[in-house]
């Protein structure tokens, strides 16, 4: 199965990336883990999680095809 | 077939409004969509709120701009669903909202919320209410870009 | 010493601001009232109320118009003391009040509320306490003209 | 002594006058009993009073050169 991680702002800049292809992830904690060891600068960094759009309040299964999006502060308007 | 669908599609296109656009909210446009109001007779009230990009000075630099990003799917749903929360939440006649994406520089506009009621009561709890929405729960970006070039990625506050 | 004397009620003068029009507040005044702000950088939230006359139907006879008139000095009065109450009480950069006299037709705009401030709680705060304060304090009087020429006095609701 | 009344709106159309100059007249009392004789319609008028351009709660004493308002309800904005 695979999932997209989108990276926004400081986010993104950290990652060096905007978007990574990620396999066989389970939920966000893996996910988060993976990522983590992917970008070691992400652990310093301060973001939301949301599955297809939704912010994760806690952890959630991934299946195929999911987006998953690391949103730093927002700061509309 | 084809053309049923097709008008399936641009209907269902059309129900989803167009929040952002590129760079400034320009003041002509604002009174555009004022004057477009002259008809609908039954308004009493509107309330406008208008977010300007202030020339904040951080650690010694000044803010010369703001160039917003957004998670533009995901806004727009969130859009979409604060504008359906506030018609249910509050007796709205109708309601505008507009976000600035890539640069606005210090002194523009970057958010226009236009909100217009039989009475003052419901525009006025409306407009501050979508208002603190956009800012809590649209996943919109700002850096803050200083005189010198350098740039901060800003937060919200109030 | 005239001289003095004609400098010393000019500043008096001027420090009483004009706050009534003659007829509606064009969509172009907002506009460019709007756009004189961007100067003022320090400013990140404008709230604007906008009055619109409705086209109430009231004993089935439907309002064309209204014609304001006003105990003028008192209510200038009023305006200048609502002015600094709301400077003293909220962190505003700047406030501009407008309200019609005369006849304003339905769909057009008699009162203009606009205030500014660094940070959008004052700016919300302040609008929605002026025009409160302008309904219930300001000695203006509204004759609802009706489409057969028939009239009867209005009374504010909320 | 001398007392400029001025009416608006309604209570001037009931008057079927702008203003009126009276004198003689101790406090708002009596000035309100007086404007009820000369014009007996404005018995039937909703209206509150300004002293000078501030509206009086209670009764209050007139003095030369005084302004009393009738003001009816206000319908500005």
């Amino acid at each position: 199965m695979n999932i997209t991680v989108r990276f926004f702002g400081l986010v993104a800049e950290v990652a060096g990336s905007s978007s990574a292809e990620l396999t066989d992830i389970a939920d966000c904690n893996s996910l988060i883990e993976k990522l983590n060891t992917d970008f070691p600068k992400l652990n310093n960094c301060q973001y939301s999680v949301a599955v297809n759009k939704i912010i994760a309040t806690e952890n959630i299964n991934l299946n195929d095809g999911d987006e998953v999006a690391l949103l730093p502060p927002f700061a509309g308007g | 077939m084809d053309k049923t669908l097709s008008t399936e599609i641009s209907m269902s296109e059309k129900k989803k409004y167009k929040v952002f656009v590129s760079g400034a909210i320009s003041t002509q446009f604002i009174a555009d969509s004022i004057a477009k109001h002259s008809t609908k007779t039954t308004i009493g009230a509107h309330d406008i709120f208008l977010g300007q990009v202030r020339s904040d000075v951080i650690e010694n630099k000044t803010v010369k701009a703001i160039d917003y990003s957004a998670y533009e799917e995901m806004a727009e749903e969130k859009f979409h669903e604060i504008r359906e929360a506030a018609f249910t939440k509050f007796e709205l006649t109708c309601m505008h909202l507009y976000h600035s994406m890539g640069i606005v520089k210090t002194g523009e506009i970057c958010l226009f919320v236009f909100v217009s009621a039989k009475h003052r009561t419901a525009a006025f709890e409306a407009c501050r209410w979508i208002t603190e929405e956009i800012k809590a729960n649209v996943p919109v970006f700002g850096k803050e870009i200083f005189e010198d070039e350098t740039y901060a990625w800003k937060v919200n506050t109030k």
